[in-house]
């Protein structure tokens, strides 16, 4: 399939000449867009063979300071703008956003305490955990808690949104506050409730590109595009 | 009957069949080459070594055989190795207290018994060293001790006194002596020294290749090896006696001269059947104990001929000579010729 | 230096080395300046504080568990034992978060374990400094039985045999001859274990959750601050480390030659 | 039972149930019909093999380096000795995250050594398998070195001083002598350092990245997946346990008796 | 001169003030009781311990001494210790061949070595065995084959025999007296056993604490014992000369018969003063060996007297009798008599 990689530069439009002949594009992003963005990279691959597209995750934080590190990163997509303060001296080339998520109650299955909105997060009988006020999850949560003025019975601030989720996953608190995404990833292993608009926060998903590869803006414009804009949704995650 | 014991094993190229017996106070020395099997087969008996077959019997108790197998830890016994293994890491007063602590005996009580012990064997200004501190000798005197400190009904000494210098084994070896002739259990006791042998114990068993080849008290033994090793391991004419002055101990065969010795009262004599001269005459000359005797036998064992003779008391001396020797003196049985045995020659013992 | 030793020295030196130069790397980045001010943060005191109770916790529960399945472990010879062996190192292959689920699995208030002391006893683990200790111990235990399990067997057998003749019980064994003679073992184990259980962070997370002044450990808080501000956990580090090889060195100054 | 005894076997009994009971809540909430499906997954076999390559070649990496270094500190009885053992301990004491960190310090792009490497050699270490590497050793060392050690220690000294009379160079004694008698504390040092490299997390997502088939190894696998559906991260682990303690069982089976 | 040291070491209680000299070939056999420091000062000359005064030159070559500490490995000594100190990983071969390969001999040419090694001790049957198989003499003789493997310079032995069987030990000792006939180093030889010491040694040295008491060559030592101690452990009468038959070896003396020999030629012929009888007249009997002289000298040492007699060939013959014969006998320098030994008592080794 070697010869197809110009085709590929072809169907992009770029018509810029290029240094890069192997096609290779590398993607640093949140573990929360892991699930989309790997579908996204296959269907990406079939439709454009000779390129590859080289997938990390890891949390912002960490994949910015791994950037400003030297890190080979064409792209990055974090869950927030904050972590783009890491770059140091790598600054991108352009930043779009790709897309928003918002919070939700997420409890367990049979929601043994019985949630229903923000309120019942105060109960002494709930057990509700939280992203650390230090990962934007946590700063979100604490932003709509306190919009809604509730003080939540928090028995933890878990380190990310996997851990966070999985606690309730797994029954152990009976609430938590997450991204709407991540009730949707989390497929029937926990139950959603929404958070009123009013008392809700939005989280942009920024998408940082570094130098100028065209294979690299390609699949960013991909990722933008409709195809992308798709998945995304899919995946529980709003429009930009 | 205290010990009764029939210890069957194979282990690499070993073939154990050996059985041993011991009444109460009563002193079992098993002697044979190296690789015989004796080591091994005193660790059958502390039960540090599975028994194959047979059985392992105290004061009527089972400690091995059908199945059974006691603990080493509940079977009261007290092993002493050819190397002295002391707990590096405990001093020699501890070591030897280790013993009672282990059977319960309170601090004070097991430090003053470990004490006693170890001046017993002339090693209390050892008692605060540690192993790494004492020299070879030193450490199997302790060792001893800490054998002996826990009161075992069955006591299993594998070359107690092997490591000792030569000055100090005869004081070693009559420490032993006196504390097994209080001691009420019985011993088995493995030893290349023949000396020890025939002075500690009441009986011996001679092992080759994991079975018996002799076995009996030490005057049998002695009057009748069997086998060139036994021939040439026991080499001793042996009599009980009574030290009745500081060189003289009476027994069968009249008084016995000796170079002098300390004891008093009951007491063992015992010279080589090398040392014995064989005179057609009385001799004068230093040889100052001089029997009458008929001969009783002549045998040839290896290179030399060993010649027993009926003294006057109606006790067997043997003597070991050149062939050469019975020829020239033409000894046959019923020759009549006299002993000597210079006084130099003779070892006492307390019995 | 002679060419047999050099064969010696200079791949001991790389070693040293490979775990060295990070940790200059790691003073090289500090800024002293800011540092006494990072550490008087006050989430520092009792993060710290919690770490070394419940490390002492882990390090005691080692000691009273681990010691006798070492020991067994060291005088058994089957294949059982073999494979308990393989278990028990377990928890060193299991990326600790997910050793944090599998805590929760068996501890949570749906767990094996966890269901029925909740409800017979009212007992909850997770989210408590019980919930730290017990997953300090999860990651640590290993390190500890098989560190002291090699020393035990290193003990000459004999005299081993020998302390059983003089009477001692099984117990009495292990405690006053294999436990002194297996003394650099048991150092090496506690230290091994003690510094693992201060470095714990993925199961701690995941069972005990992240309550400051409850189940916030000083490495949950190294972790939190490095999203935020690695200033903060770098200064953070820096006083572990100097705390822990502190109390390496004088225990071992102490304890072994 | 006998009392004596008794002490001995409960407590080890309770110790072995700390470290097995979460391992069987894990393997009661797997759902066993969906688990080959999930090992199916084309992300798993990458980074399985990637996993047993790094971890296997940080196991030589400790042989080679570590234990000339055990070797020397366990002949070594001043106090430097004490302080670098200490300090070798330290990245026990660090979460493997601020390890990360460090190691970035070290080796990255602005790193002590990975500048001046980068600038003359062009060499890059971090995000490389390189990297998976150098962050498996750097955890995994103390556990070599510290467990080799105490193996060491127990070697009785004479036989080292006879090997010596006997023409044995420092390096001779070293392999034909100390080796072999610190065989079981080498076999369990091996087994805890492959089992850390192998359950290795946050330093390597921090210094070596996470990229499918070149940094993923099996430990990033399921903290990935651990994002968003729980049931392939513990099917992944139940594979990579079951790998090792196959590969611990059988090591041990094989060396030691 | 070879070997040329003095020890100078305070180490616990011990006090070392050691001068050992040996020239090539040459074996100088070091006795004392148990603590006195033979070990210690083995392991300075191997560079186990380190100096604290003196010096230890080698050929000229510097050792130890003004700040130099050459490195054991570098010194070509063999040492042999009482333990037997095997490897335990490593067959009996490889162990032998452990020092050869060392030096950088080949697989192949080390291994022939081992074998013929532990041939020359009757070992080579255990050359496969690992050392928890062997017995503890086995393994001592599989020891000093390795010991001697490495053609030391200076060879270290530490109570060499003291754990082979009795059977055993006059062999290995003629092994060990051969090897050192061929051997072109230095010997340094612990022991405790006087029969080691005077047939293996070409000078003693008695120390007790530390320090010498007593030393000189074998026959100066055995005349002139000076201390009840050496008095007590050299308990031999020696002399080199010729076996020319199946039992009897040419002396000075002239013949001495023994009981039976297997080597022919150059020899040492040893029996005990306390194996030597005194007679007024020409003795018939088994003694087979008599020999007039003269009384030069009685000396009483602890509790024995010993007669020193010049026989007819000027050489002479130390008596050990009781106190009570030399009155019986009236012996004074001047008397004429008899001395009479047995031939069953008489030793005889090569040179
Ligand atoms: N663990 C073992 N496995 C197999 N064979 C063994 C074992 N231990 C000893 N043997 C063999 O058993 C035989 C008897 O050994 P043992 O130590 O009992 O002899 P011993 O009579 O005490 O000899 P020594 O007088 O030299 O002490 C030896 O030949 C040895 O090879
Ligand atoms: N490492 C040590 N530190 C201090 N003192 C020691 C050390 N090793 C031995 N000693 C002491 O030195 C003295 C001499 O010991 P050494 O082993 O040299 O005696 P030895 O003459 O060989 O005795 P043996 O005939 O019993 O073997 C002993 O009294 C012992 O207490
Ligand atoms: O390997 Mo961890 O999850 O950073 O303790
Ligand atoms: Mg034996
Ligand atoms: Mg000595």
């Amino acid at each position: 399939d070697g010869p197809a990689a110009p085709t590929a530069a072809g169907t992009a439009g770029a018509g810029t000449a290029s240094s890069r002949v192997d096609g290779e594009v590398t993607v640093l992003a949140a573990a929360s867009l892991a699930a989309p963005l790997t579908s996204l990279v296959r269907a990406y691959e079939t439709e454009h063979p000779g390129t590859s597209v080289r997938l990390g995750f890891g949390s912002s934080t960490t994949l910015a300071q791994q950037v400003a590190q030297g890190a080979p990163a064409d792209l990055l997509a974090t869950a927030g703008t904050d972590a783009l303060d890491r770059l140091g001296d790598a600054a991108p080339t352009e930043t779009t956003t790709i897309a928003r998520n918002t919070l939700e109650i997420a409890t367990p299955r049979d929601d043994p305490a019985g949630i229903d909105g923000l309120v019942d997060l105060a109960r002494e009988d709930a057990a509700v955990v939280l992203c650390a006020a230090t990962v934007p999850c946590g700063a979100a949560a604490d932003e709509v808690l306190a919009r809604a003025g509730v003080a939540a019975h928090v028995v933890s601030r878990e380190i990310d949104v996997g851990a966070t989720l999985a606690k309730v996953a797994l029954g152990e608190a009976d609430a938590a506050i997450v991204y709407h995404s991540d009730v949707v990833s989390a497929g029937g292993a926990v139950r959603g409730v929404e958070i009123p608009a009013e008392q809700n926060t939005t989280l942009d998903y920024p998408l940082a590109r570094f130098g100028d590869d065209p294979g690299a803006r390609d699949f960013a414009a991909y990722l933008a595009g409709p195809a992308g804009r798709a998945a995304l949704a899919a995946a529980g995650f709003l429009p930009p | 009957m205290s010990l009764d014991a029939l210890v069957r094993l194979s282990r690499g190229g070993l073939d154990l069949d050996l059985p041993l017996r011991a009444g109460d106070g009563e002193v079992v020395a098993v002697l044979g080459p190296n690789g015989a099997g004796k080591t091994t087969a005193l660790h059958v008996l502390a039960g540090l070594v599975r028994l194959g077959g047979g059985h392992v019997r105290v004061d009527d108790e089972v400690w091995a055989g059908d199945g059974i197998h006691v603990d080493p830890s509940l079977r009261r016994v007290g092993l002493l190795a050819a190397d002295h293994l002391l707990f590096p890491h405990l001093s020699a007063r501890a070591n030897v207290a280790f013993g009672p602590r282990s059977r319960g005996t309170s601090r004070a009580d097991a430090a003053a018994r470990a004490d006693a012990e170890l001046d017993a064997l002339g090693a209390l200004d050892l008692a605060g060293l540690r192993p790494d501190r004492l020299s070879h000798g030193q450490a199997q005197r302790v060792a001893i001790a800490r054998a002996l400190a826990t009161d075992p009904r069955l006591l299993l000494l594998d070359e107690p006194l092997s490591a000792l210098d030569p000055e100090l084994r005869p004081l070693v070896r009559a420490t032993l002596a006196a504390r097994l002739r209080t001691y009420r259990g019985s011993t088995v006791l493995v030893t290349h020294d023949p000396l020890d042998a025939l002075t500690l114990a009441d009986h011996l068993v001679f092992v080759e290749a994991g079975r018996v080849v002799q076995e009996g008290s030490p005057a049998d033994v002695v009057a009748r090896p069997r086998n060139a090793y036994v021939a040439h391991v026991v080499g001793l004419n042996l009599y009980p006696g009574d030290a009745v002055g500081a060189d003289t101990v009476t027994t069968a065969l009249g008084p016995v001269v000796t170079s002098g010795h300390e004891h008093r009262g009951a007491s063992w004599v015992a010279f080589a059947p090398a040392a014995v001269a064989l005179y057609p005459h009385r001799p004068d000359g230093s040889p100052r104990n001089t029997w009458p005797g008929r001969v009783v036998a002549v045998e040839l064992v290896g290179q030399s001929a060993r010649v027993r003779l009926a003294a006057e008391g109606g006790a067997t001396v043997v003597a070991e000579v050149t062939p050469a020797s019975v020829a020239a003196l033409r000894l046959h049985p019923g020759t009549d010729l006299w002993a000597g045995v210079k006084a130099t020659e003779v070892s006492a013992y307390p019995a | 230096m002679r060419l047999s030793r050099a064969l010696i020295v200079v791949p001991a030196v790389l070693a040293a080395l490979v775990v060295v130069l990070p940790l200059v790397g790691l003073l090289a980045g500090v800024e002293w300046r800011g540092l006494p001010a990072r550490l008087a943060d006050p989430a520092v005191r009792p993060a710290v504080r919690l770490s070394l109770v419940t490390t002492l916790a882990t390090v005691v529960v080692c000691w009273a568990l681990g010691t006798p399945l070492a020991w067994l472990l060291s005088r058994a010879d089957g294949r059982g034992a073999t494979w308990l062996r393989a278990v028990v190192t377990v928890p060193v292959v299991l990326p600790p978060v997910v050793g944090g689920v599998a805590l929760l699995l068996a501890y949570g208030r749906r767990g094996l374990v966890g269901e029925p002391l909740l409800e017979v006893l009212g007992l909850r683990i997770p989210f408590t400094p019980i919930a730290v200790v017990l997953a300090q111990v999860f990651v640590s235990l290993p390190f500890y039985v098989l560190a002291v399990e090699g020393a035990m067997r290193g003990i000459d057998r004999r005299l081993i045999d020998v302390s059983a003749t003089l009477g001692a019980r099984p117990l009495r064994v292990l405690l006053r001859v294999a436990l002194p003679l297996a003394a650099p073992g048991i150092v090496a184990g506690t230290a091994l274990a003690w510094a693992r259980a201060l470095g714990e962070f993925g199961a701690t997370i995941t069972f005990a959750g992240n309550f400051a002044g409850e189940t916030q450990t000083a490495s949950l808080l190294v972790y939190v601050a490095l999203q935020d501000d690695h200033q903060t956990a770098v200064a953070l580090s820096l006083a572990m480390l100097a705390v822990a090889v502190a109390v390496l060195g004088l225990l071992r100054g102490r304890w072994v030659r």
